[in-house]
């Protein structure tokens, strides 16, 4: 059993390719709970920070500091009436979020959190990736029509061509960041996600530095461009609620609605995912090859511990700093047991790290590798989420023909050059 | 040219002073402009736009129940793609007969209905109705209760443009200047309501003066105000002033020129931003305005962004006026004499203020009784409303929202 | 025996992937023609071409159908769902959907089908019985060798390859020439 | 049960081929004559890779690609007459394009 266990989490490669469907069953199920955790929680995330940069308080009332409000929100969303408008084309009406949805998880299946973390690697790993998020634009405009409404079609008319504009550039940066994949002794590259972070790790460098500042201006395109796939502030038109109330969900609400909304936040994970593994190294600590004594190797093992320890403290002080009215007491306790699981939680991963920090074969040295690789992962991906918050608070937004002009104007063209760039120096340079 | 010490009749001497108004045209930044501009045939507002067949025109209701058009405003947007081809707005739906109400109710009854019109700046209409009337009956209130008029008035001026200010930027996508400014907002709001218990509709003047002196400590709090505010517009303007996408959206959006608008009759920001130094308080002075020194900014295009920034530097002169004011309030009575019983003598008069959003004018016609004969009201809102179709011609949507936004309307005004 | 590590093991379940998706794929096929709505239609047809890569995966063309996905089912099927919003289908959809010759049509292709499956049932012996198992893992490499050519020598087809983009760039032009109101 | 041989995929692509002539030939609908044409050439990408897995070369992928880049050009020359026409003759019907010149 243990042996089993063991072989399982040092498996150098995916269950994918292994072909063992029970492992990559429960990798499925562990991606799909997790992503939709990973939802709430930016859920929450995003109410708190978008209200701290407006000062207001945000959620306070569901739970310690709205902790809970999630939870309140799902079950509000899935008891409230499903209505669908009378002239709505009703089979297409139905379908339409489940598009979005499905294209936005069915992405998660490449995404390698560690060498050997994913469900499966691809050979065309990031065209994968990059055209089934493309799919998730027939759930919008699917949506907008079959709600037979002016609002919902000028939104998903929007979004299509936004959509559909931004993912040239998109597609160019990232053919540029592929490139640079082909610069080794063989001179072959490669469309696996994994095989983008080995490559990055083999020539010992992330690609947002390589060819500074090529691999950098590719990274902003894409991180622009991304802004725009995922119809997030300050591109946010087909849901522009000065404009078009709410755009293409106007007519949706309950469940449906918070489908949408799924599908929204978890495809700006995966777009986020995207970036972190194209340019910022994937699951790589930093400097890996600069501080790799294993002692280094040891110290930045103990970050996942650290940042729940850190998490903890804050919930601590959460608890220390609320009135001690007897109100309060219920949020008092709840936010102490919330700071109780979080430093358990670090407790668990210092352990780990300890355990495990002699680079043999045990389980330990596994699990905390794993810990580790999909630490640093998340981490990455985590701010560029904050990133999302933070762009939507700061800045208004654009035009749709502004967002156009950028788009075909503007973007394609630096990242036509950049591709180019990147070929001539890749060949000058070896 | 307002004093109104004279002993002429009303009628005769508003008539007279009607015909001696300074021309708007006249200030018009370089060339003076000939009446020929003043027509609106070279609009061509009813012209067809294409002469062929365009089935992708698209006609929709942008409101009553809309989050962008401030109220209860209906716009139907005929469109093309997302270009606008033409407007019409559809207004009514907040009237509540306020200019009938009027011909009903006393004089002073009928103050506090005037509150309710512009509701986020009632001081200045109330302001503009009590001078209005103080005409009707040649009395003038004194001047502690016009320095105190003035303070309020500014401070209404700021906090009406804070929340224009507030909900322009949420209708462009920026959401956190709203909060912002109703946090500044809610500043000039205590001070209102320590002064008349009103935080919204004041209730502030009565006719001929003010009915309550000022609270203890008035003048520091307004002083702590002025010192708290002025930062905070910096603020404001760090957020949007610069701001790539705010310039985007407002440079070259919503462009009016200067014979339009004055054609259009649009007065107020909307005006000024179009070139015109036109501001009643400098060309007619009411209310001891003449007394202070304060600039009137003008823009250069006439476009969304030179409307914001007039209104930004408004915010700051009537910082200026107020701390002028503040400074030298003199002492005195707060109520000129005024009988029990309102009664003016047969005649009418028009009384024009500047209101926040442009001239505020009342005119009222007397027939001798306790009741106004006929009240009309010229609301800024709604004559600056009359240029939203010239201004959003072959924009898109998205510029429809940032002009009612820019134009800055209230619809309790607008309907009244 | 490492659980975990058995690389290399034989596709599982090759002939129900293959009929489900092989149905999945006829019958959205059948419903493209036969929808009254084209919105429908060109969701059906989304589902044809999906299933269609699915094939090309268990035919060893994973760079096939991730071009299939995205240019067909993200770019060229988001076109025609963009053109059916624009062109007013409501009146369409009302009227009658087939044109007058349909019998004709319906008859020509059935006998197109007899000819096919004749064909088949005639030339079964001709097809080989061998099923090569291409190598999966560089599909990409071999696509990109034969396009693009490689060690400093000239792909097979490079030259197709740039034509085919000239290709593209005119139909560009001539669709926002085509689509523009005034030239 | 019997293992898929490249017949099967054959039969599948014929059926395919099929039901886009059917469409082609009796739809009057612009739009759906067009996807019956994209049907088409999926039902000919798919004959081609079965070859290419037949006789165990990627021509025939290189092929598949060839005609999904035509089938884009294809798709948006075609969909842009149609919208011309659209805009011009306010019809999308196929029997009712009948002039060569209006």
């Amino acid at each position: 059993m243990l042996n089993a266990l063991t072989s399982y989490l040092g498996s150098p490669v995916t269950p994918g390719q292994a072909g063992n469907q029970l492992w990559a069953l429960i990798y499925v199920l562990i991606i799909f709970a997790g992503v939709s955790i990973a939802v709430m929680a930016m859920n929450w995330l995003e109410r708190k920070a978008l209200a701290h940069f407006q000062i207001r308080l945000g959620p306070m009332r569901v739970g310690p500091h709205g902790l809970l409000q999630p939870i309140a929100d799902a079950l509000k969303l899935m008891l409230k009436e499903d209505i669908i408008p009378s002239e709505a084309d009703k089979t297409v009406f139905w379908i339409a979020p489940l598009i979005g949805l499905v294209a936005a998880f069915t992405v998660y299946t490449v995404i390698p959190f560690g060498p050997s973390q994913a469900v499966s690697d691809m050979n065309i790993g990031i065209l994968f990736m990059l055209g089934v998020s493309s799919l998730g634009v027939l759930g919008i405009v699917t949506a907008g029509w079959a709600s037979n409404s002016h609002y919902p079609l000028i939104g998903a008319l929007r979004s299509s061509a936004q959509m559909v504009s931004y993912e040239v550039a998109m597609g160019l940066a990232v053919v540029s960041a592929i490139l640079m994949t082909s610069l080794n002794t063989a001179g072959t590259g490669t469309l696996s996600m994994i095989g983008i972070v080995q490559a990055q790790q083999q020539q010992g460098v992330w690609f947002l530095f390589k060819f500074f500042p090529l691999g950098f201006v590719a990274f902003i395109i894409f991180a622009i461009a991304m802004v725009a796939e995922t119809n997030r502030a300050p591109f946010d038109l087909a849901e522009a609620e000065s404009e078009l109330t709410a755009g293409f969900h106007t007519e949706y609400s309950g469940l449906r609605w918070s489908l949408f909304m799924l599908a929204e936040y978890a495809a700006m994970i995966a777009v986020s995912a995207i970036a972190v593994t194209l340019w910022l190294g994937g699951w790589m600590r930093p400097f890996p090859n600069l501080l790799n004594a294993p002692a280094w190797e040891f110290v930045f093992s103990l970050f996942p511990g650290l940042t729940f320890a850190a998490l903890a403290g804050f919930a601590f002080l959460g608890t220390a700093r609320m009135p001690s009215h007897s109100f309060f007491r219920i949020q008092r306790i709840g936010l102490g047991v919330f700071a109780l699981l979080l430093a358990f939680l670090a407790l668990v991963l210092f352990v780990i790290a300890i355990a495990g920090r002699n680079t043999d074969t045990s389980l330990a040295a596994h699990t905390r590798e794993g810990i580790d690789y999909v630490y640093w992962f998340m981490l990455k991906v985590a701010i560029f989420m904050y990133l999302f918050i933070w762009y939507r608070a700061t800045w208004p937004r654009y035009r749709f023909d502004q967002l156009m002009k950028i788009g075909w104007k503007v973007m394609l063209p630096i990242s036509l050059g950049v591709l180019i760039l990147t070929a001539i120096v890749g060949v000058l340079i070896p | 040219m307002t004093d109104q010490t004279t002993k002429d009749g009303a009628l005769t001497k508003e008539r007279k002073d009607l015909q001696n108004l300074p021309d708007a045209a006249s200030y018009v930044k370089g060339t003076k402009l000939d009446s020929s501009h003043h027509d609106l045939a070279h609009l061509d507002l009813d012209a067809p736009e294409h002469p062929y067949l365009d089935s992708n025109e698209l006609i929709i209701n942008m409101g009553p129940q809309h989050p962008a058009t401030h109220g209860v405003l209906r716009v139907i947007l005929k469109l093309d793609g997302e270009k606008v081809l033409g407007t019409e707005c559809v207004i009514g739906y907040l009237h509540r007969g306020v200019e009938k109400i009027a011909e009903n109710r006393t004089y002073t009854m009928f103050n506090p209905y005037v509150d309710r019109m512009d509701y986020v700046a009632a001081v200045s209409n109330g302001l503009g109705y009590c001078q209005a009337v103080e005409k009707l009956l040649n009395v003038e209130a004194p001047p502690r209760a016009n320095y105190i008029r003035v303070i309020l008035t500014e401070l209404n001026r700021i906090a009406s443009h804070q929340l224009w200010l507030g909900t322009h930027a949420l209708d462009i996508g920026a959401m956190t200047p709203l909060f912002y400014t109703f946090r500044d907002r809610e500043e000039i709001l205590k001070i209102f309501e320590k002064y008349c218990g009103a935080r919204l509709t004041t209730h502030a003047f009565r006719i001929g003066g003010c009915l309550y002196e000022t609270y203890a400590g008035f003048e520091k709090e307004v002083k702590n105000f002025l010192k708290f505010v002025a930062p905070k517009i910096d603020e404001y303007e760090t957020l949007l002033t610069t701001n790539r996408i705010w310039l985007e959206r407002t440079k070259n959006v919503g462009t009016i020129s200067a014979a339009d608008a004055i054609a259009l009759g649009v007065t107020g920001p909307v005006l000024r931003a179009s070139g015109v130094k036109w501001d009643i308080r400098k060309a007619i002075p009411y209310a001891n305005y003449s007394d202070f020194d304060f600039e009137i900014p003008i823009g250069e295009n006439g476009d969304t962004y030179d409307r914001y920034l007039v209104r930004m530097v408004e915010m700051r002169q009537s910082l200026r006026i107020i701390e002028q004011a503040v400074n030298g309030i003199p002492e005195g009575p707060i109520m000129a004499k005024v009988p029990k019983v309102i009664k003016p003598a047969p005649g009418e008069i028009y009384h024009s203020i500047e209101a926040p959003k442009g001239e505020l004018g009342y005119f009222i016609v007397s027939d001798g009784s306790t009741q106004p004969y006929r009240l009309r009201v010229r609301p800024p809102s709604f004559v600056n409303l009359q240029a939203l179709d010239v201004m959003v011609r072959g924009m898109l949507v998205a510029d429809v929202v940032a002009v009612i936004g820019t134009l800055d309307i209230v619809l309790g005004e607008v309907d009244r | 025996m490492n659980p975990a590590l058995n690389v290399g093991s034989a596709p599982v379940g090759t002939p129900y992937f293959f009929y489900g998706l092989a149905a999945a794929a006829v019958i959205s096929g059948l419903l493209v023609i036969t929808r009254r709505n084209a919105v429908h239609s060109a969701l059906s047809l989304i589902v044809t071409l999906l299933s269609v890569a699915g094939l090309y995966l268990m035919l060893y063309a994973p760079f096939v159908a991730g071009v299939q996905i995205i240019v067909y089912a993200g770019g060229i099927m988001v076109l025609f769902l963009f053109v059916i919003m624009l062109v007013n289908i409501d009146r369409a959809s009302k009227e009658r959907q087939f044109n007058r010759i349909w019998p004709v049509g319906l008859l020509a292709s059935c006998a197109l089908l007899a000819l096919f499956l004749g064909a088949f049932s005639k030339g079964r012996a001709l097809l080989p019985e061998r099923a090569t198992q291409l190598p999966e893992g560089i599909n990409t490499q071999q696509v990109a060798a034969l396009l693009y050519g490689e060690a400093g020598r000239m792909g097979q087809y490079t030259f197709a390859f740039e034509i085919a983009s000239l290709l593209l760039l005119v139909a560009i032009l001539g669709a926002v020439i085509m689509t523009k109101k005034k030239i | 049960m019997v293992p898929i041989t490249t017949l099967h995929y054959l039969v599948v692509a014929a059926a395919l081929f099929v039901l886009g002539t059917i469409g082609v030939l009796t739809r009057r609908n612009v739009v759906i004559v067009l996807m019956s044409i994209e049907l088409i050439l999926n039902a000919v990408n798919l004959n081609l890779v079965a070859f290419s897995r037949m006789w165990g070369n990627l021509h025939g992928q290189i092929f598949a690609i060839f005609i999904v880049v035509d089938a884009a050009a294809e798709a948006a020359v075609g969909l842009g007459i149609l919208i011309a026409f659209f805009r011009n003759k306010e019809t999308i019907k196929v029997d009712e394009i009948d002039l060569l010149k209006w």
